[in-house]
Parts: structure tokens; C-alpha cells; sequence
């Protein structure tokens, strides 16, 4: 097991057990990859036995939070198994939500119950399965009750966890198209076309409110 | 400040004398492109006195200085201006040393001058002493050795998405006043399509019971007001009512040319 | 891979001091770079004692062939220096300095935050731009506060990886620093009167300095 015999004779005494394994240590350890026999033996002064250096710091380290390893031929130190949860960086990135989705989001709000037709047909344009999956993911929006229209399609409402995560009290607490403009959110000449939705007065989430009237004259058709 | 270097093309050996056995006086001149300023050359010359910086004479550095200097002009050499400047201060020192204070002289005592020149050299020779050791200690790297593979620490990252309550706000007012944004839709703002003016002839004429003219069918808004969408609104109208008629759903008639168009359900007619 | 769970009934009770002391093992053994009690607590559980952890560490590493060292803030597992004659493989290509930049350096680091003018002061020479940059860019000076005298000049300290580099806990542990205080060679002293200096006024920032004058007068000839 040992190499001494490769050694030959030395003039040298080989410096003390404990001195030995104080050198294997510092090479493994700083060591770029795993270190093999010959190598460390070929670092260590003429006469040591780099094997029974090995043996005394694998026992050192044994249930340690480094442990000696053999890797192959070679021998290096790496952490011990059961703590590699320590290297691992839990990092929670935020993102803004997508304006798809901050649109869908707000549509369902101003809306709810709101239909993916009803949805596309204020957006403009379609709205991605992927985006209402996402908001469906968050819990911000899920299915209220289906629509007793031809189809039956589903409707998409806000959750509590919206309104928690909003600040508000309840979905009709969100400020109307006057105060959006008084607010300088909303710019102050007309929408082109009448639009359906809740004008002003329009109560926010009613349960398909009658928007009838203007229904047919703008995009939803 | 120019390179010392530069100003002594004419007379550096081209070596550099090593910091411990610089030589001194003689050699001086012709080593000068080896001195880093005035002060470096004073603190090499005050070496030749051998004894403590404290307890240095600055008068006899004043004068080796000087005789520094003036063997310089005489090989024509260019010295920097900052080592003509230290040598007309040091002549000043010098005759302050030697003459008796005058008793009504302003500003500092040629004793104080030169305390402060020797608190000078033996500042900058203990930062240099400070420097040696520093430089001995064990570095990183050369006998001291960080980890050699080093686990990099893996990143696990969850994404949370976050909008505002003012990100819902402004977005439904976007929708609402229909700016600029409106992504991948064709622009069909300013037309009326045939579809969409029959679809609403259609079901405004079913409960209209007699004639009534076909502007009245139309759209409101700015279909009536914004000229483009007025034009495309009136042709769709026409076209729609004639879709109309020939379905058998809708009569027209005009009394006279450019007289107003007007359109009743066909009371046969059913849907 | 062990989770939070396994150490403790609860998650908010820290795991036992010798399991703490493993984690900071590993952690400390994983990086190259040192690592401060900040950014260990924040990787080891929930109520842990990093900073006993260490203690414990520092303890159980004394003598061996790698050692745990303070370095400013921060903790780094390092090779014992009487060892550095193994490892002559591992050494990397140092640049070398300059006699100005090694100066320059060393002023930085005893008379820290030093200005330029400062520097310039002391060494009498003008401090040139590159000198400053390749300390900069070596990481071993960085910008400090800007000094609040007239025209708020920029001052530079020394980094953690200057300590880390010269194998010191802080700044204060620079060798001779104490007797270079005693004997008022780290005060600064302004001129009586004009004295030729680099910059006409490379006035040494003064914190309250000492007119000189308590210099031997008597030893000058």
C-alpha cells in the first residue's frame, strides 16, 4: 500500500505521522482537482508515507462537514453529502407580470364574471390559454359559474387571494373610469366606439350585468 | 508631474540601482532616473551620515543636496522642476540655519523647517520600511492557498410574479381608452364591416315596425361623426340593406335620386 | 438531501451547536473566496449561531495543515502558511509591483482613508494615474469617503481581499502599525510654511495635526 519502497533509501527522516497528515491535508485542500498517491508523494518530503496520511485524515474527518473522499485513483475532500442543501442559493426573483396578463387580470376584475370571448373581445385581441393558466397558477382568478348562453362557457372571476394581494376589500373596490380619469390614469377623450363594459355607474362584478344596450355597436359582436 | 526618466535620456546608466546598495554622492548624477523626486534623493543622501533620521543634520544634507544639484547643471542635465524647486528651498533653509534669526523675520524658524524635513524623510523611510515587511508577509497564493476547487454554490430561483394595484389600474385604463397600444390587431378601426351592418340591420329591423330611413340603422358614435368610418358605415349599411332584400327579409325604397334611402321588415318575412 | 425538517422538531429550532459547526465547515471548506457571517447565517438554518459556530471551528482547525482565518468581516478556510513549500504547484503568476505601487500601497493601508494629495505628500512625488489603477484594479485599494475639506477629495482604503491577500484580520494588524503610531509617523502634519511638495497644496487633510517643532531642534547642526 505504501510507496515507500519507490522512495529508495533516504538521507532524510521523514517528518512525524501527525506532521504528514498535516501536509496531506493542505494539499488536498488546496488542490485544484483530486490528488493521487504518486502525486502527493511526489509533494510530500522523501520518506513519508502518504497512505497512512491519507487514513489518519479520513478518520479525522469522519462525520465532519468535509469528508476525504476517493474519486477514482485519486483522493480529494468534499463536502459532506447530507449538507449539500447549504449549497444551495434559494433565490425568489420577482417579476412584473406580463401586460397580457395585467390586462386579463384587470378585465376579469372590472368585469368578473368575464368569459374568454368577453375577455379577447375588450383586449382585442386573443387571450393565451398560458395566460389565464398563469393567473389560474397564482390564484388571483378561478372558474365562477358557467354562462346560460349558447355554449355555456366558463367565466373567470378574482379570488380572495387577488384581493389580498391587491389590498382591497372586495372587486368593486377597485376605482371606476371616473376616478381613473380624475386620477389622470385615463385620458380624457372618448373611447373610439362606444365600448361595452361597465361605464361609471356600471356596478363592478355584477353577475353579467345588462351591457346590452351598447352591445353590437362596438367590437363585441 | 513629467517622468523623471525622460528628462535624463542623455545621462541614465539604463539601469536601475536596486533600492539597498544605491550608490550615493559620486554616482549620484548619473543614477538620478533611479530617484522617485527630491525627497527620495534626500533620504538616500542622508544615508551617508549614518546615524538616526532624528538626529540627521539637514544642514550637511542641505549641501550634499545642493552639490547634487550643481553637478547635475554641470553635466547639462534637465532636472525636473520639482528638484529645482526642493534646491532653492534647501538653499533658503540653509541660510536660515546659518544666519542668526532676525528678530522681527515672519514665518516659520529655520529650526522648525528643518524638523519638519526630517519628519518628512523618516515618514517616508518608515513606509517604505512598512512596505518591505508588508510585502514579506505571507501572501495568498505564494504561501498561503485558498481552496483549491471551490463547489459553487447552485441557485435555485423561483420566480414570483408581482403586479400593482397601480399596474391593474393603469392596464384597464389602457383597454379602456384604446391608446396606441393595441398588439397584433389588424387596424380595422375605420371600417364597418358588411357582417356587422347586416347583423345590426337584421335585428333593428325586427322590431321597427314601418319605414324609417336607413341612416337611422346606423351605428352611433363616431361611425357618425369621423368621416372615414361614416364613409365605411354608410356603404355597409347600403350593401347590407341590399343583402337584405335580396334574402327577402327588408323592402327599400327612394322616392328620388339622392333622395333618403328607407328599408321596413318585410311583413311576410320571418327569422 | 436532508431537508430543513430533519434537524429539529420545529423548523424555527436551530439545529445543535456540533451540526451547526459541520454546516459552517462545509460551507466555509466549499468557498475559495471568504465568507461573512452574513451571508453564512443566511445559509445555515433558522436560528442559528454562526459566529459560535466559528469559534468552534477556528478551534477544532488550530494546527492542522488548513486553518480558519478572520478576514475583515469575513471568515476563509486557508493552507498553514509553514506549509507553502507543498503546494508550489498550486502558486499563481503574482504580478509584480512597482516600487511606486508597492509604496503607494503600503501608505494606503497605514494611513487609511488616504487622498492623493496625501500619498503625494509623503512619497513627494506625484502619485501617477496607473499606479492608483492597477492597485484599483487588483482589488486591493477601493474608493473610501470623500474627505470633507475643501473640494471633497476622493480617499482610498484597502479591501478584504487585501487583508486576505497579506493574511490579516484588519487593518490594525498591520505589521509595526502600532510603533509607527507611537512615534507620530502615521500623524499628519502640515508644513510650517511653504514647503516644495508635488502639488502646491498637497496639504495633508489635517485631523487636528500638530504644528511640528517637537522634532529635535537641538540635534541639528
Amino acid at each position: 500500500m505504501t510507496e515507500r519502497g519507490d522512495m529508495g533509501e533516504s538521507p532524510f527522516e521523514a517528518p512525524p505521522m501527525a506532521e504528514q497528515e498535516r501536509m496531506a491535508e493542505a494539499v488536498l485542500f488546496a488542490s485544484a482537482a483530486p490528488v493521487t498517491l504518486k502525486e502527493l508523494a511526489a509533494r510530500m518530503p522523501v520518506g513519508s508515507d502518504p497512505a497512512a496520511a491519507l487514513a489518519l485524515l479520513k478518520q479525522r474527518y469522519e462525520g465532519r462537514g468535509v469528508r476525504l473522499m476517493k474519486v477514482g485513483e485519486a483522493w480529494a475532500m468534499r463536502t459532506a453529502p447530507d449538507l449539500g442543501f447549504l449549497m444551495r442559493k434559494e433565490e425568489t426573483e420577482t417579476r412584473k407580470l406580463s401586460r397580457a396578463a395585467v390586462e386579463t387580470l384587470a378585465i376579469i376584475a372590472y368585469h368578473q364574471p368575464a368569459t374568454r370571448a368577453e375577455i379577447e373581445a375588450i383586449r382585442g385581441v386573443s387571450v393565451s390559454r398560458g395566460t389565464l393558466d398563469q393567473l389560474l397558477e397564482m390564484e388571483w382568478i378561478r372558474l365562477g359559474r358557467r354562462r346560460m348562453t349558447p355554449g355555456r362557457p366558463v367565466t373567470f372571476v378574482v379570488t380572495q387571494a387577488f384581493l389580498d394581494h391587491f389590498g382591497l376589500e372586495s372587486a368593486r373596490d377597485l376605482p371606476g373610469i371616473r376616478e381613473l380619469r380624475a386620477a389622470g390614469l385615463l385620458e380624457s377623450r372618448p373611447p373610439p366606439g362606444a365600448m361595452p363594459g361597465p361605464a361609471d355607474d356600471a356596478g363592478v362584478g355584477g353577475d353579467g350585468a345588462e351591457e346590452a344596450g351598447e352591445a353590437g355597436e362596438g367590437d363585441m359582436a | 508631474m513629467a517622468e523623471i526618466r525622460t528628462l535624463f535620456e542623455d545621462g541614465g546608466s539604463g539601469e536601475k540601482p536596486q533600492l539597498a546598495v544605491r550608490p550615493v554622492a559620486e554616482t549620484l548624477v548619473v543614477d538620478v532616473d533611479g530617484f522617485e523626486g527630491p525627497l527620495d534623493v534626500l533620504l538616500t543622501l542622508s544615508r551617508t551620515q549614518k546615524v538616526d533620521l532624528r538626529r540627521i543634520s539637514v544642514l550637511e544634507l542641505a549641501r550634499q543636496y545642493l552639490a547634487f544639484v550643481e553637478r547635475a547643471e554641470a553635466m547639462r542635465i534637465e532636472l525636473a522642476a520639482d528638484y529645482l524647486v526642493m534646491a532653492a528651498w534647501l538653499a533658503f533653509l540653509k541660510s536660515r540655519l546659518l544666519l542668526p534669526p532676525e528678530p522681527d523675520a515672519d514665518g516659520p524658524s529655520g529650526e522648525a523647517l528643518a524638523a519638519h524635513l526630517a519628519f518628512q524623510l523618516e515618514r517616508l523611510q518608515a513606509m517604505r520600511d512598512a512596505a518591505a515587511r508588508l510585502m514579506a508577509r505571507d501572501q495568498l497564493g505564494r504561501e498561503v492557498f485558498a481552496r483549491g476547487c471551490p463547489e459553487t454554490v447552485t441557485r435555485r430561483r423561483h420566480v414570483t410574479h408581482s403586479a400593482t394595484l397601480l399596474d391593474l389600474m393603469q392596464a384597464y385604463a389602457r383597454i379602456r381608452t384604446r391608446d396606441d397600444f393595441r398588439p397584433l390587431v389588424i387596424d380595422r378601426d375605420a371600417v364597418y364591416s358588411m357582417e356587422q351592418a347586416l347583423d345590426r340591420l337584421r335585428g333593428l329591423i325586427a322590431h321597427a315596425g314601418g319605414w324609417a330611413r336607413l341612416e337611422s340603422y346606423m351605428p352611433k358614435g363616431l361611425w357618425r361623426t369621423d368621416p372615414a368610418r361614416r364613409r365605411s358605415a354608410v356603404a355597409s349599411g347600403f350593401a347590407a340593406s341590399l343583402e337584405l332584400v335580396r334574402e327577402g327579409d327588408a323592402e327599400i325604397r327612394q322616392s328620388d335620386a339622392f333622395a333618403p334611402i328607407e328599408i321596413r321588415r318585410k311583413a311576410t318575412g320571418d327569422d
